[in-house]
């Protein structure tokens, strides 16, 4: 990947990532985490349109800023009562070396290893492709991700299910 | 500077991965633990995303599908998690993480 | 998904787009459901009364106008009523039947109002209301013709009306009267049968027959609960007992009720303006009084002072808005000692509390968009 | 003839093509070319959205004003034409208010991001054979998912102003939209399958090759897009979000001056955009049976999306609105069933055609005819079967009468 226009735009879209995700966890207000939490899905969104995956970056933005995010906003806004602050807990300095001694342990594995063989073309339009997998190759394991889903709805569901039979009749 | 290669990906990866990691494991809030399981599979996402670009394989477009069970998991688990949330407020008045300390309901 | 959220306290006014003049509502919600529900009057309050008991009976005739500005000729008409009663003052039978005619025309011309705005209580873009002023600003051009004035009429006077009406008013009210049954089919074909509205309308904001007698509340509130109550038929006014008309009343108390009631009654108002336009008897306008003097160009027929024997009186009218009362005591000085409006307004705002409780907000707009209320009649 | 122009500087049937050979004429690298490409692209995409923006809120305050008997604007320039100017220089002019305890950075914030997304879906448009920005494999997808930014704008927006009517608006807003995404996809979806094709280029070209709209193939899907587009851009009878006689101006009451220019040309802009895809997907783009070989493919394209778009202020003419819960259970229990059984019919009806082979003379027209019977039916079957009759029936005048203090109560229906 050597033309100018994705090299400016790997650099853009990776700034903006790693700066908002940075951000997500540094802000003090959570209403605010979850705004920069967007501008991440965002920039990885672009990062992935570098990586010619053009339907992975559309289902991106359609299911982590259209749905996930929203969810998280549901999160915050159905618990009133609750901080909207966004602080640490004790675990502060453990977290933070942990995360640190992970981070340096990828990035060094990252460069250390030789990754075999590169290609140089990216995809032309990922989306058939990846249709047919779905529904070929991978078609049980797509089955299950259904399954999953319907049982984490109706999980979701029962869980906040009013108790007492009183309000069941709304 | 001039050429992007696998590599790059990764340590952008990496890095989210370590916010994630560290918003998961630090926060007090139960949204803040939430978003940092979030950044982690945005994380891994990526990495999958860019090993499918740039490794040679038979067939390439498989990290594609994995991303798309990940991010389907990846729903099903913000959908779960926020239900919690709710039952959790319900139940204590708070989504403290640090205050779930009674090991029972 | 059933959350129990924290009551959330939303005052709907004093200036909101719904409260139709200066009103607060404050609505405490769980959700969208309204648990509780205040009203909070007074933000038009202008001493109406008091500042009436330091005025002359005939100056006192514009405040009347002023109570429910929509509606001022029915304003008009329950005081001068009053007065006349404390006087013991003979109308003649033209002014009789000017009164009614004009009383029938502000109906129309308020109803229509109360309708459009009701429509857009429901969501309506503004259509309903400039179809519905259409036909109030022909009425407003009549009562342009008869009195010079459009909102503020202030045609009514002790003892009868300011002033005849024109030759070229009984034509002109007689082509309106032809064109406004095509207008009616036109309205109850679009909203009385508007999916949307029925959907918006019905089931919200019963009022029991029970619950309303409780509350006093009159006119199309009370007539939409199913009550069959109207002062134009059980306490007749005016020249109402020489015409012939009916009451129109729902049956389940509910906001599409009200809408339907006013409609019904429109038609119903038309009705008695075309029977008493055909009827009406010529002859003067006005009953003298005894010490009055004649002013330049023959206008008002009341002299400004005159001090009405001690007692006092209670006249009670049909107003669009529901019984409208006055009650006037004198000491037999030249202005009244006590001064009293018995506001249907007000006291139709009265049951809010019990209708909006369970509603939803959308649904507290349109039950405050069906009970009809100006602001000015309920803060006087 | 018009073969002869194809591709010259001066065939204006394309607009992309007079562009193209300036630009390549000046012999750049390609990056460079292909930036200024972009720009001049983007730019002229930009200015046709903004006048467009301006002259229909000229047409719609005047079209409205015809529906309710005024004149609508008429002081400002000829007929009123400058009054969106006006009233365009008057937000500019105004104070920038933030309340107070408003979150400073969201509430700047707010106006911006909704703006995004209803520019951005105009990348993948194609306003003619050439024309079109961004010609993406994906564009059904993308114009979905960029629409589905909006969501947390207007959560945002509505709760960093503070203030208590532009919360709830933004809870109900942020509910209907993602209950109405769900519709906009599978209707969207019905047309994928059909046409075996996300991209929009190759959809309007699949229409032109079998010369049918989608509209006569999939009548119900239509609907239900318009219907969630009206949602998605708070027009009648959905604007449940800035309902105004509820909620005063809903999930923006805070916002004043050029914030709410924002606001109120983005809700424009998205209605554009509604319509865009709307013309692309069903009503076959820029293509008009041959005729855009004569007229300009763009003018078709522009011609269609305003009327489609008309529609939508002809509703706000005269439609009232319904309630949150009306429009939820809308969603849930009609549309969505409505919508999945539409998805797997024309799924059969594709499989059938393979397998049968069936020429296309034959096919589309059954399929069409199939597809607008069996809408007409579940529309009407499923509406009866949820308790809903026609409107007629459910209306009822008052009952006249004499007797003065006879109660006439039957007890209340439930609603």
């Amino acid at each position: 990947m050597e033309d100018t226009g994705t090299v400016v735009a790997f650099w853009i879209f990776a700034a903006i990532t790693v700066g908002a995700a940075i951000g997500v966890a540094a802000v003090r207000n959570l209403i605010h985490s979850v705004a920069l939490l967007i501008v991440t899905f965002a920039g990885l969104a672009g990062l992935y349109i570098t990586l010619s995956a053009d339907f992975i970056a559309v289902v991106q933005v359609l299911i982590y800023i259209g749905a996930i995010a929203i969810l998280i906003i549901f999160a915050i806004v159905l618990t009133p009562r609750a901080g909207r602050h966004n602080q640490e807990s004790f675990m502060l300095l453990p977290a933070l070396a942990l995360a640190a001694l992970v981070a340096g342990t990828m990035i060094f594995v990252a460069f250390d290893t030789n990754w075999g063989a590169q290609r140089s073309e990216g995809f032309e339009g990922t989306a058939t492709a990846i249709g047919d997998l779905l529904l070929d190759r991978y078609a049980l394991p797509f089955e299950i991700a259904s399954v999953l889903l319907l049982s984490a709805i109706v999980g979701a569901i029962l869980l906040v299910r009013p108790e007492g039979p009183e309000e069941e009749a709304e | 500077m001039d050429s992007i290669e696998l590599e790059h990906f990764l340590v952008v990866g990496a890095l989210l991965f370590a916010v994630g990691l560290y918003m998961a494991l630090a926060k007090k809030n139960f949204v803040g633990v939430l978003i940092g399981i979030e950044l982690m599979f945005n994380a891994a996402n990526l990495t999958f995303i860019s090993f499918s670009r740039f490794v040679e394989s038979a067939e390439p477009l498989s990290g594609h599908v994995f991303v798309v069970f990940v991010i389907t998991v990846a729903a099903a688990e913000a959908a779960v998690a926020l239900a919690l949330a709710v039952l959790l407020y319900r139940l204590r008045d708070t989504i403290d993480v640090d205050r779930m300390d009674l090991l029972k309901w | 998904m059933t959350i129990k959220s924290e009551p959330f306290v939303v005052n709907v006014g004093p200036q909101h787009p719904s409260t139709h003049g200066v009103f607060r509502l404050r609505l405490t919600l769980d959700g969208e459901k309204i648990i509780d529900a205040d009203m909070v009057m007074g933000y038009l309050h202008r001493s109406m009364e008091k500042l009436a008991e330091e005025r002359t009976y005939t100056q006192n005739i514009p405040f009347t106008d002023r109570t429910d500005y929509v509606a001022s000729m029915t304003g008009n008409l329950a005081y001068v009523m009053a007065v006349e009663k404390l006087m013991g003052i003979e109308v003649p039978e033209r002014a009789q039947f000017l009164r009614t005619i004009m009383a029938e025309l502000q109906r129309i011309a308020s109803h229509s109002m109360a309708l459009g705005i009701f429509a857009n209580d429901c969501g309506a873009w503004q259509t309903p209301v400039m179809h519905m002023f259409r036909d109030r600003e022909k009425i407003l051009d009549l009562f342009e013709m008869a009195c010079g004035a459009r909102l503020t009429l202030n045609y009514m006077r002790i003892g009868g009306v300011s002033r005849d009406i024109p030759d070229e008013w009984i034509p002109q009210a007689q082509k309106l009267m032809e064109d406004l049954p095509k207008r009616f089919a036109e309205y109850e074909d679009l909203l009385l049968h508007n999916e949307i509205i029925v959907a918006r309308a019905r089931g919200v904001g019963v009022l029991t027959p029970e619950q309303a007698m409780a509350h006093s509340v009159s006119g199309p509130m009370l007539r939409g609960s199913g009550v069959a109550w109207d002062v134009r038929k059980a306490d007749p006014y005016a020249a109402y007992d020489k015409i012939d008309f009916d009451i129109a009343v729902g049956t389940n108390g509910d906001v599409y009720d009200r809408f339907v009631v006013r409609l019904a009654e429109m038609r119903q108002s038309l009705h008695i303006i075309e029977q008493a336009l055909e009827v009406m008897p010529g002859g003067p306008v006005h009953e003298r009084l005894g010490t009055a003097t004649v002013q330049p160009g023959g206008q008002s027929i009341a002299p400004l002072a005159f001090r009405p024997p001690v007692g006092e009186a209670y006249a009670r009218i049909e107003s669009p808005r529901g019984e409208l009362g006055y009650y006037i005591v004198s000491d037999g000085g030249p202005s009244p000692f006590r001064f009293h409006i018995r506001a249907p307004s007000f006291i139709n705002l009265t049951p809010l509390k019990l209708m909006a409780i369970g509603a939803t907000v959308a649904d507290a707009i349109v039950i405050l968009g069906s009970v009809d209320f100006v602001v000015g009649e309920v803060d006087r | 003839m018009p073969i002869l122009l194809r591709g010259e500087w001066y065939d204006l049937r394309d607009l992309a093509n007079p562009v193209r050979e300036l630009i390549d004429g000046l012999g750049l690298v390609s990056e460079v070319d292909y930036v200024l490409w972009s720009l001049i692209a983007s730019l002229a995409i930009l200015t046709w959205l903004v006048l467009s923006v301006l002259a229909f809120i000229w047409i719609e305050r005047r079209v409205v004003a015809r529906m309710q008997n005024r004149k609508g604007p008429n002081r400002v320039g000829p007929a009123g034409l400058l009054q969106p100017v006006a009233d365009a220089l008057k937000l500019l002019l105004k104070e920038a208010i933030t309340t107070r305890g408003a979150d400073r950075l969201l509430f700047w914030l707010g106006p911006v991001i909704i703006f995004i997304p209803t520019i951005v879906v105009f990348a993948v448009v194609p306003f003619g054979e050439s024309m079109v920005l961004a010609d993406l494999n994906v564009g059904v997808l993308f114009m979905i998912a960029v629409a589905g930014i909006m969501t947390p704008a207007v959560f945002l927006a509505g709760w960093s102003s503070n203030n208590k009517y532009a919360m709830l608006a933004a809870m109900r807003t942020i509910a209907m939209l993602i209950s109405y995404e769900i519709i906009q996809v599978l209707a969207l979806l019905a047309a994928v399958i059909f046409i075996g094709s996300m991209n929009l280029q190759t959809i309007v070209s699949w229409q032109d090759e079998y010369n049918t709209w989608l509209i006569f193939i999939m009548p119900l899907a239509l609907v239900a897009y318009l219907v969630a587009g009206a949602v998605e851009i708070n027009r009648s009878p959905m604007d449940i979000s800035e309902a105004e006689s509820e909620l005063a101006a809903g999930y923006h009451t805070e916002y004043g001056g050029i914030k709410f220019g924002f606001f109120y040309q983005a809700e424009y802009l998205a209605g554009f955009a509604i319509a865009a895809s709307a013309t692309t997907l069903f009503f076959g783009g820029w293509t008009l049976w041959g005729l855009e070989e004569w007229i300009p493919g763009w003018l078709i394209f522009l011609g269609k999306l305003y009327a489609v778009f008309f529609v939508y202020i002809w509703s706000r003419g005269t439609l009232p609105r319904l309630r949150i819960d009306q429009l939820m259970t809308f969603a849930w229990k009609f549309m969505l069933p409505l919508m999945i059984l539409n998805v797997l019919l024309v799924a059969a009806e594709v499989v059938i055609w393979e397998e049968t082979g069936a020429s296309r003379n034959v096919a589309l027209p059954a399929i069409g005819a199939v597809n607008a019977a069996l809408a007409a039916v579940l529309v009407i079957g499923w509406a009866r079967f949820l308790g809903h009759g026609s409107g007629r029936g459910r209306g009822y005048s008052a009952t006249l009468t004499r007797e003065v203090g006879k109660i006439y109560y039957t007890g209340a229906e439930a609603s």
